[in-house]
């Protein structure tokens, strides 16, 4: 395999990726090819059960693949490389119960960071967020919304170079929820921050990518890999109106319904 | 007020039963092993309240504080390190668990002879009885973390001390705290035990000598001050561990509900 | 089969729990060392250490004997019928004592878990005789049921409740309270969501207590054994003791220490099986 | 018979019997030999630790027990109602030449009477025994303050090293420890402190409850003659005793062979205790002299 | 109070919802006042954080009320009242980790159903939700979608009369999402199942509600309780672009927007 250039923040090659369940091998990704180039924002779409969030986890070094090489950053992974944070899916078990708001949001800075510090920082992610005075209250006083918005808060206050995020707005609400795919995009436009969003908001992805990455099959390959053409300058009136987004987005939407049968079909009565 | 009151009954109601029936089944006892209630509170009055108390009591209490700490930092920090790095856990265990299924009883000599007749051999017996239940609870807390935590912890890099203090050991918390009861409890029984040994004092060393010399109702006295000081050292605890494990106590109950409008 | 089966690399290698697969031949891998090997490096250093102990003038003959000689002697009195006869004996009164004390102590855990009432009811009382020690009641022991298995039991037994009470008590309060809320949502009675969700879940608690327990019924009773003469491993040790005889009390000691690493394995591999969903087990997903 | 539900393999004429200490061995050579047999009393034997002499006794699990003269004055002390059935050795020195115990101290040690070992520590094996009682009275009879004297309870296979880490002055120890650490180069200074100062007092005697004893009185004078009998039988030949420390005690042959006997001797005289009486009230034993009638069956 | 008719499936009259934390009280709910009539479907929408969770415990019994009354099926609320069914927003602590799939979905039919009956339902459930083949697997051992279809399965396996989901579908894509939605309309048309909704996606408010409630505020009331006039044989292409549905939808989210200052706003940039 040739030297990835520095340019390339994720480098993807032929991954592989199998599960052992009681013996049974479960081929979950194949053969998966993908280079993120340092700046950019790539969504991944694909239905329930793809593979989405092992992706992730193998970029993040969480997971062993089975075959294939991850490079972040011109590095193989091996464990969690530096610089690197992920907001998880599964955001309520992300979080300490039993570290307050505020300390679960500096956890990731006292490596870095005097106290005063990280405080200010905590402050500040948590109001980009939406979340005002709630920074003493317990991850299990707040509402689920409020718990994945407080993930988030965790992630940005890193201020890290490449940010994956698994689903991050699935569970607050249609307004919050523009507004947090906003600030992505300033703070991704602003930083130069490298970011791998999987999300199941088709509309989100086009809006939020640079490309969107179609995973589909099982086990799952790269089904498209689509460049957004759409001007960086994004507002979510404008821009969900351009025709280019509608046609990326009935395009995308095209290629998932054609992998996945659906449901209906499949139910009997 | 009331609700105070209500409070005391259900905690006191129990205790009272049996020493009521204790009073009354050993009133008429003639049994020289099993005197009468009265009899026993006699000599407890005249011995541990509270003559015998700067020696008797001073020596044990010391004897204990010292194991008992000695073998809980021992306990925590060997457990983090143990639940941490399985490879250190594979390679010690089959060590760990043959020396813990070691009789102690039967090892005295050699623990005199390794640590001499005095104080040292005793905080030595108690701290490696106290260490076992600590010890264990924290490696198998530890492992137990969930791990999508521990994922946190490691795509964030934390420090490895973070990552045990504020991570590790919070999670195995709960597990650990009754771990550290039942180390405080075998502690008080194995500071009995060392003063078997190498001893002219201590509450041990009066129980048993109690015991030989057929002082019945002093042993008895002897063994209800142990038992009140198990309950005290448990209280010890008890506060720690609602210090420690507030979070964990407020995630379950969800006690920060309160029915404000009087319902 | 060892404990190290438990953990190879921080992944349970196990039916029921699942792993990513292990990566193709081509790549590099940096193995650690075999389990095995590292644990019996583990077991030679300790060994080093109790023969340099031996074998310098740190610890008289009377205090410590070689560990050679006293591996050749626990070979040569494994070939007695004395010693088996001995640990049938201790053994059986382990067994019950164990037995007795998971009948008592899980259920009445489960009990004080779940009822604050009763919990609070019995907290002084439960803390008070947990401290008094099993030492100050055997001559009572004795007195009542003579040099008998039974003057054991009831030391042993109380001995062994108590760890798993406690260990009991908290597991079940540590149970998810979203778990017991869904079970609670779905009409699951009090017995069901006692026996299918606070049970399961206080598992890896009860596992924790029951290796401890089994642990301290072996020791208690080989003391019990030893300071009452009843017959057992523990006697065995005591007569060798009285003796004088250096070498036979550690072939019996490290006999005592065999029996209880059996005890342990066994029970390491029964709680692979029973929590096998727990994370401890299934390792790192 | 046995207590009501004993697991002992007493049934209907059998008396059971708690042995302790190597002393009852002459006993144990008078059951193998047939000798209680003879004088109708079917006995047998259970081995129990030096520690628990009156609990099975008292409890009924056993009929009959043994115990030190010392042991059942404290006993009696506090009224518990066991009586000597009839004496088997006493304090002085027997057959073999020596009681198998003595005071020892680390080579070059500058103990040399007993009054040097005011302001040190002394080890015993038991503590509130006969043995701390004797250290006790050896130093005040040689004109020193035993309040001035610690002593501690030390297990006999640690002596070795707590007086080789100084952390004893001297130790009362038995064979065959006492053997090994004289080998090892310890020295006697001044012999036997238990026997020096109980000498013909009773060490082991046979015992039973008083309330058994005054329902048998046959059975009693039969044990009596028993025991006597077999008393002789070990004196006329003491290596007769040898297999018997074999079998009824796990000892090893060498071990067997170097054990000491004390003097034999059935009969419990009331002045025998005096001074038993005399040295256990003046060290706190017990509160008061007991009643030598008390303690002995008629 | 009167006594309400049966025909009533849910009615909740002056519900208070107060959380001390620290000594400090958080008035969450506030007079809350609804009837929901048997059969009905109706959709709670809010921004995150405002009490919908809330809400939806105190009426399964969950929470004791600070203050009011909340009655099911005409008997007041004190536990889980019978034959009701909860989809939890936090549905992956809500699976039994110690359970297979297949047995988290039979748990709560133990108490009526013969082993054999209690599997049939499962796998039926489970095909409904698009998984098939997992029966045996922890819930683990899924995806997060995955674990959410589980969830529903379970509820739907159980067969309620009134149904309570929280952001059932949040972690879903969207063919599966309509799919789902689809599949409980028509659950519920065919049972009468009275269906109380939590939901942050507008569209899916008006489609699957006869009635879509607007909770906001702080404390949260009833902003708006909107009935939804649309056809009830519905379908994912018609529906959605009926005028009505279209007016609706704008009226919800202009509704919520009022309540909700922009997050972006709020950003000190
Ligand atoms: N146990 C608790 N202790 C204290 N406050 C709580 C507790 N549970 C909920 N709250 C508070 O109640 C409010 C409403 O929470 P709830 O979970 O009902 O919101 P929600 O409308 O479901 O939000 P989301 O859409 O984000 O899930 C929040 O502000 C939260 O902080
Ligand atoms: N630890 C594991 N053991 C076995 N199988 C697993 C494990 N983790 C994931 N899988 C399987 O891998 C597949 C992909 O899971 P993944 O979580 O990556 O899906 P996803 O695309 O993120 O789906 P969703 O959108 O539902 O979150 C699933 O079929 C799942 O069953
Ligand atoms: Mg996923
Ligand atoms: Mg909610």
């Amino acid at each position: 395999m040739n030297q990835s250039p520095p340019v390339s923040a994720v480098r993807i090659a032929g991954l592989q990726q199998t599960f052992v369940v009681d013996g049974v091998s479960r081929h979950v990704l194949d053969g998966i090819d993908l280079e993120i180039r340092t700046g950019e924002t790539v969504c991944v779409v694909g239905h329930s059960g793809t593979g989405k969030s092992t992706l992730l986890r193998c970029v993040a070094g969480l997971h062993r693949p089975s075959g294939g090489e991850v490079a972040v950053a011109g590095r193989a992974v091996a464990g969690p490389p530096e610089g690197l944070a992920v907001v998880f899916q599964d955001y309520g078990r992300s979080l300490m119960p039993w570290l307050r708001i505020r300390e679960n949001v500096t956890l990731p800075l006292r490596r870095t960071l005097s106290r005063q510090d990280r405080n200010a920082r905590a402050t500040e992610a948590l109001a980009a967020v939406g979340l005002e005075g709630v920074e003493r209250l317990y991850p299990w006083q707040v509402s689920g919304g409020m718990q994945q918005r407080v993930a988030i808060a965790r992630a940005l206050a890193y201020r890290p170079q490449v940010l994956l995020m698994d689903e991050p707005f699935a569970s607050v609400d249609a307004q919050t929820r523009s507004d947090l795919e906003d600030l992505v995009v300033r703070i991704a436009a602003e930083s130069g921050l490298t970011l791998m969003v999987v999300t199941h908001d088709i509309d989100e992805a086009v809006y939020l990518g640079n490309r969107v990455v179609v995973l589909a099959g099982k086990p799952a390959r790269i089904a498209a890999d689509l460049e957004v053409d759409l001007p960086s300058g994004r507002d979510q009136l404008t821009t969900k109106a351009d025709p280019e987004f509608l046609r990326l987005r009935g395009e995308v939407m095209s290629l998932i319904r054609r992998e996945t049968a659906s449901i209906a079909e499949r139910v009997s009565a | 007020m009331r609700r105070r009151l209500t409070a005391a009954a259900v905690e006191a109601w129990l205790p009272v039963a049996l020493v009521a029936t204790w009073w009354f089944a050993s009133a008429s006892s003639t049994s020289i092993y099993f005197p009468p209630l009265r009899t026993i509170l006699e000599r407890f009055q005249d011995l541990w309240l509270f003559e015998r108390v700067p020696t008797d009591v001073a020596f044990s209490l010391t004897n204990l504080g010292l194991g008992l700490g000695a073998g809980l930092v021992a306990a925590l920090a060997a457990g983090v390190v143990f639940g941490l790095t399985p490879r250190i856990h594979t390679a010690m265990t089959p060590v760990f668990e043959f020396m813990r299924a070691t009789p102690i009883v039967a090892l005295l000599p050699l623990i005199v002879a390794m640590f001499g007749l005095g104080v040292t051999s005793k905080v030595v017996i108690i701290a490696l009885g106290a260490f076992w239940p600590t010890f264990l609870n924290t490696v198998d807390g530890v492992r137990a973390v969930d791990p999508l935590v521990r994922d946190v912890a490691r795509t964030y890099r934390l420090r490895p001390v973070t990552s045990a203090t504020r991570v590790m050991l919070p999670n195995a918390a709960p597990q650990i705290m009754v771990g550290v009861r039942t180390s405080v409890s075998v502690a008080v029984v194995i500071m009995v035990g060392s003063e078997l040994f190498g001893s002219s004092e201590g509450i041990g060393y009066f129980i048993l000598q109690s015991q030989r010399s057929y002082a019945i109702a002093d042993m008895w006295a002897g063994l209800i001050l142990l038992g009140l000081l198990g309950y005290a050292l448990n209280l010890l605890s008890a506060g720690v561990e609602r210090l420690v494990l507030s979070w964990h106590e407020g995630r379950r109950t969800g006690s920060t509900t309160v029915a404000a409008a009087g319902a | 089969m060892t404990v190290s089966e438990r953990v190879v690399e921080g992944r349970a290698v196990m039916s029921g729990a699942s792993q990513p697969a292990p990566p193709a031949a081509a790549r590099p891998t940096r193995r650690a060392v075999p389990a095995p090997v590292s644990q019996v490096a583990a077991v030679a250093a300790i060994l080093a250490v109790w023969s340099w102990l031996a074998a310098t003038d740190q610890v008289s003959d009377s205090a410590l004997a070689g560990s050679v000689e006293s591996f050749a002697r626990l070979a040569e009195v494994l070939g007695t019928s004395e010693s088996w006869a001995a640990i049938g004996q201790t053994l059986t009164a382990w067994s019950i004592s164990l037995a007795v004390a998971l009948a008592v102590a899980v259920p009445l855990g489960l009990l004080l878990g779940r009822s604050m009432l009763a919990y609070r009811s019995s907290r002084f009382t439960i803390d008070f005789l947990r401290t008094i020690p099993a030492l100050g009641l055997i001559p009572l022991a004795a007195l009542v049921y003579g040099a008998s298995r039974e003057a054991v039991l009831i030391i042993v037994i109380p001995a062994c409740i108590w760890p798993l009470l406690l260990q009991t008590i908290y597991g079940v309060r540590d149970t998810d309270p979203v778990a017991i809320e869904t079970a609670r949502s779905y009409g699951l009675g009090r017995w069901s969501i006692l026996g299918r969700v606070v049970l399961p879940s206080a598992l890896p608690y009860i596992a924790t207590g029951i290796r401890l327990s089994a642990i301290i019924a072996m020791l208690v009773a080989i003391s019990v054994e030893l300071l009452v003469l009843v017959p057992g491993v523990g006697s065995l040790i005591a007569v060798a003791q009285r003796n004088g005889e250096t070498v036979d009390v550690y072939a019996y000691t490290l006999l005592a220490g065999f029996l209880g690493l059996a005890v342990v394995l066994l029970f390491s591999r029964l709680e692979r099986r029973v929590i096998a969903w727990h994370p401890s087990v299934r390792g790192h997903r | 018979g046995g207590g009501e539900d004993s697991d002992s393999a007493a049934t209907e004429g059998q008396l059971t019997w708690s042995y302790a200490l190597p002393d009852s061995a002459p006993v144990l050579l008078g059951i193998e030999e047939g000798i209680f047999e003879k004088h109708g009393i079917d006995l047998v034997a259970e081995e129990a630790a030096a520690t628990d002499l009156v609990g099975a006794l008292i409890s009924g699990k056993v009929d009959l027990s043994v115990n030190t003269g010392p042991g059942m004055a404290v006993a009696a002390g506090q009224n518990v109602p066991v009586v000597a059935v009839s004496g088997v050795t006493t304090f002085e020195e027997g057959a073999t030449g020596s009681t198998g115990s003595a005071l020892v101290v680390p080579a070059g040690s500058d103990i040399k009477a007993p009054k040097d070992l005011e302001g040190r520590k002394v080890g015993v094996n038991l503590l509130k025994s006969a043995s701390e009682f004797g250290v006790r009275q050896v130093v005040a009879d040689d004109g020193g303050d035993d309040a001035l004297v610690e002593i501690v309870e030390v297990p006999f296979p640690a002596v070795a090293d707590a007086l080789a880490s100084g952390d004893i002055d001297a130790a009362l120890v038995a064979d065959p420890f006492m053997t090994q650490l004289i080998d090892g180069g310890a020295e006697v200074p001044f012999g036997d402190p238990i026997e020096t100062v109980f000498a013909d007092s009773p060490r082991l005697v046979m015992t039973s409850t008083r309330e058994w004893a005054d329902a048998n009185p046959d059975t009693v004078d039969a044990l009596r003659d028993a025991v006597a009998e077999s008393i002789e039988l070990a004196d006329e030949d003491p290596s007769k005793l040898i297999p018997i420390y074999e079998k009824y005690f796990k000892m090893k042959p060498e071990v067997a062979e170097a054990t000491q006997i004390n003097k034999l001797e059935a009969g419990i005289s009331p002045a025998s205790f005096a001074t038993i009486n005399d040295v256990l009230v003046r060290y706190d034993g017990i509160a008061e002299p007991i009643d030598v009638e008390q303690v002995v069956a008629k």
